[in-house]
């Protein structure tokens, strides 16, 4: 992976990967149930439950329930031992899903290769889906987790990833907005939050479009509107997150010591 | 699958699914076999789904068996397909894989193989939700036509999944969808123990692997090691695989390599490193090398890892048993 | 129990139901998958094992695959230990019928309190259901077994017991006969063979009306007919069906000393 | 159940079901307490589940508890239902009971006790086939209204059972049943060991307790011992009950006596041969006698066990620990 600092707003001090797990985990409370994807989720469900979320229990697709990763040696996706380590149970991946669809999960966490002002989310084709010009591995678990929970969604902010319409809905936010995700049968779950490495975003209560909530130390309004691909409004009050502390960056250095996913 | 099945979203009719079930030697024998002997129990064009997922429990043994073979056009599925998936690609084993997610892993990026021959036009990814993939073995091992869900609505992936259904819910009015079953011709499963009947005690994640096996019309068992009848019925609630869904047993101690089998070894990660770096530039060019070097050259497993190396091996091994450290 | 010995052949070399068990016990097959229920197809089962079908594979539907139970330990029901001794896999109750369900199972086989010329049986009402005259137990795992697989049913012949119509389908033989099992959602199994103490009885591939086809030593067909609550057709030149050999009893008395299924 | 839900089949809708979830406090959190202070968990009126099957695992202690309460019309569900479906009734407890079979088991006849409470009215045997409540609890399990299945059809169990629906396949045209979901109020639920949190893990017949805790809307485990989170986490593939379903964990040894505990203890025969005899003339009378004497007669759960017997306890111990000798 390359190192992509630009957006940073002390690019000595973190990467952008890093103000993304560290901004995400924030977002995770005491005693919720987390649905982790691999890389920055799996980093920031870790972080949080170091931090302001002892009690946090932490899901994997793999079939994994409440297990402790051990610093350095972060698995290579949700399906392999290192996941599994030190859980309080195992059991089927069919049968983690079907957690979410029971309403166990309070919030799914994963990561995004494409989004739509609704919050849709496109991992499966960059292009025409009959004859893409990229195809992505596709939704693995993405789509059930977006269809069945709170959503937090980490991602960079570049224009090409922000886009008007994604040219595949992959794992569904509020599909067009409005009513339209309840109509199509999907009554549970939702975006909650996006989280960049320029702001913190969530969705109108009613249109359901994306809004800027907060924005990081240094970012400003223009810069977000100018890396989103949508009219993204900001409010001109708008908040400032508290940059990264020496202790979040210092527990996430110390998980992932060969920046696999903070490079 | 076969364009019959096609049209009923793959679904086996009843009658079939259980004319072919009863048609099998489902009794307490002997299976053992060679790798080669079971390989010749998958024939071109049937439906093989993979045990495992991502990169655990892998059927790699018999994947490699199998591209040694020469054998075509096999519809795959898995629950998330990893490098299997771009070597069956490459070798022309498959052409059409049905799966959640495929790509080596999120560390590598995305897998330039399963690029190049889908984006070319040459091979398919026919995408469903995890759930979906789970749920349709299920179904499959149930002996119901359908499982009912509630995600994919909405989505892309839906528009696309050839089968799936939306329901009015006749209880609640609520919007359903029904996944068909799935019903493969031959499952391949890698396990840590089975007997020689091929009771199988699976350790740690187990995946989709029990429905699997269940929904399967064949299986064949790959295993780090055969262990005595007389020891499995000393534990009866650690079979997860029973033998009566069983066709074939082999022995293949690293059977998964390079991919993990829980508590034993985990990933070679090493050798993963070089198979991204050998398909990077030129997928085609870099698979073919590949599976010239490991596939085609070694003459039999034991050579397979060889070839991968004795200091990689002993250090999977030592990683894979740490689990248990604790 | 009560003894009832009257209708055996020779009351003083076995009883009733060693006779039915023994009976049964033939007409399983040496490889065969077979889910059977407490009591006497427990029984049989385990002497088939013993003798010409070392192989049958015993399901019990406390989810019990392949075990061997102890002699002079027999279960109460097919839910406790006893039944999973030495088993080769212990799975679900759920998981258990639903190999019924899958097709694994080649043969079911249960007792039957009441049961009709089609072979319907009832476990649960005599008299009205509303009201009933008795309240029996119920299906437990008859209804599954009767729907999913072919059966074997061994019972005492009594008027009482084989009955023109039976007051409530617990298990379903071939209803009306004819088609009408497949026509209402049922293509496969069915009755298959009914065993009692006074011989074996089949059905009629078209009419799926009971017939005879064996008696048991000693037994007319008068007596077999006037014991019947239909008319029974007997065949002229109807077999006669070995008596239970020594090593038979042998066998079931080693396994049921205190005589709790074998009175 | 409502009136509303049993419009619907007893189906509870998702979005009802979704924020019963959401509402618990599903953390991982110390929950042991008292038989006494888990049984104030229970109201009147609510839909039970119980653990276990026949003889085996039947939450006893938590039933004792509730009796001595005086708790009372409780929906109650369990797969096979025994001696505790009498006492239920005896006690006013329960005047519904729903399950697939009824009786003390094949070898004491048929139980006295609940064909007076049927035959006259005074209590409903609301049967539907074993499978058929297992897939009820499954379905409640995977969030779903219903299962579909293949058995109940064409006979009179299906006539009489509420909700169940037939439906031609949308895939194959084939006629399938579907059952509805089942999501009891609280699952009681007997096991060999679990920790503080809820953690459980069973060995050997598991029965449908699996299920049952995932589609319940609270559970209350009484257990055999409670063992450290650091036990229970060296073998997570061990735990089938997760802390996350579970309200209350009650440590109660012999909680399921007279009935067995696998591997711990094998049903007490003579106790059991006892409850026949006392109820076997006077039904009424002798399940009263039953209740006072061993239900409301003994101060806590040990006296209990007391009156049962020492000699009686040894033997079940002796018999049901010898699973493990050979």
């Amino acid at each position: 992976m390359t190192t992509e600092t630009a957006n940073a707003p002390d690019a000595a001090a973190y990467t952008g990967s890093e103000l993304l797990a560290v901004m995400s985990a924030r977002l995770l409370a005491d005693g919720q149930t987390v649905f982790a994807g691999v890389g920055i989720p799996l980093l920031a469900a870790i972080l949080a439950q170091r931090t302001r979320a002892p009690g946090l229990t932490i899901l994997f697709e793999g079939g994994v329930i409440g297990p402790f990763v051990e610093p350095g040696k972060l698995p290579p996706s949700t399906n392999e031992q290192r996941c599994a380590r030190r859980a309080n149970m195992l059991v089927s991946i069919t049968d983690v899903l079907l957690m979410l669809q029971r309403g166990y999960v309070d919030v799914g966490f994963m990561g995004g290769a494409q989004i739509d002002r609704y919050g849709n989310l496109n991992s499966s084709f960059i292009g025409d889906a009959e004859r893409p010009k990229i195809r992505l591995p596709g939704t693995g678990g993405g789509n059930d987790i977006a269809s069945l929970a709170e959503m937090i969604v980490a991602m960079k902010h570049e224009k090409r990833r922000f886009v008007e319409k994604v040219d595949f809905i992959t794992s569904p936010g509020f599909l067009d907005g409005g009513t339209s995700r309840r109509d199509a049968g999907l009554p549970a779950g939702g975006m909650f939050r996006v989280v960049t490495d320029l702001g913190i975003l969530g969705f109108d209560a009613e249109t359901r479009a994306m809004t800027v909530l907060a924005l990081h130390p240094g970012v400003s309004a223009e810069t977000i509107k100018a890396k989103t691909g949508f009219p993204l409004p900001v409010p001109a009050d708008v908040p400032v997150t508290m940059p990264p502390t020496d202790h979040e960056l210092g527990i996430l250095r110390e998980l992932d010591p060969e920046r696999l996913y903070t490079a | 699958m076969d364009s019959t099945g096609e049209r009923r979203g793959g679904v086996t009719p009843y009658l079939e699914l259980r004319a072919a079930t009863r048609d099998r030697d489902r009794s307490l024998r002997d299976k053992v076999m060679s790798l080669e002997e079971a390989a010749k129990l998958v024939s071109d064009g049937e439906h093989v789904s993979l045990g495992g997922c991502t990169a655990s429990r892998t059927p790699f043994a018999m994947i490699w068996a199998l591209i040694r073979r020469g054998v075509k056009d096999l519809a795959v599925s898995r629950s998330i397909i990893s490098t299997e998936g771009d070597l069956l690609f490459a070798s022309g084993a498959s052409r059409h894989i049905m799966t959640s997610w495929f790509s080596q892993g999120i560390v590598w990026g995305v897998s330039k193989v399963m690029r190049a021959h889908t984006e070319s036009g040459r091979a398919r990814f026919e995408e469903w939700s995890h759930m979906a993939m789970g749920l349709r073995y299920k179904a499959g091992a149930m002996g119901v036509p359908f499982m009912p869900m509630r995600s994919m609505l909405g989505s892309g992936v839906l528009d696309r999944a050839e089968g799936a259904r939306t329901m009015e819910c006749p209880f609640t009015g609520e919007t359903l969808l029904l996944v068909p079953a799935l019903n493969p011709d031959v499952a391949l499963i890698h396990v840590q123990r089975c007997d020689a009947y091929g009771n199988a005690q699976l350790d740690g994640l187990t995946f989709m692997d029990v429905d699997m096996a269940m929904a399967a019309k064949r299986v064949i068992l790959t295993t780090e090691r055969i262990v005595s009848n007389e020891q499995i019925r000393r534990a009866p609630d650690q079979t997860k695989i029973g033998f009566f869904t069983v066709d074939a047993v082999v022995e293949v101690p690293f059977g998964s390599a390079p991919h993990e089998c829980y508590g034993i070894y985990e990933p070679f990660y090493g050798h993963m490193d070089l198979y991204a770096a050998m398909t990077a530039k030129d997928p085609d060019a870099g698979a073919k090398a590949y599976l010239e070097r490991f596939y085609h050259e070694p003459k039999n497993w034991a050579a397979y890892l060889e070839r991968i190396g004795m200091a990689e091996l002993l250090d999977a091994r030592r990683r894979g048993s740490s689990i248990y450290d604790d």
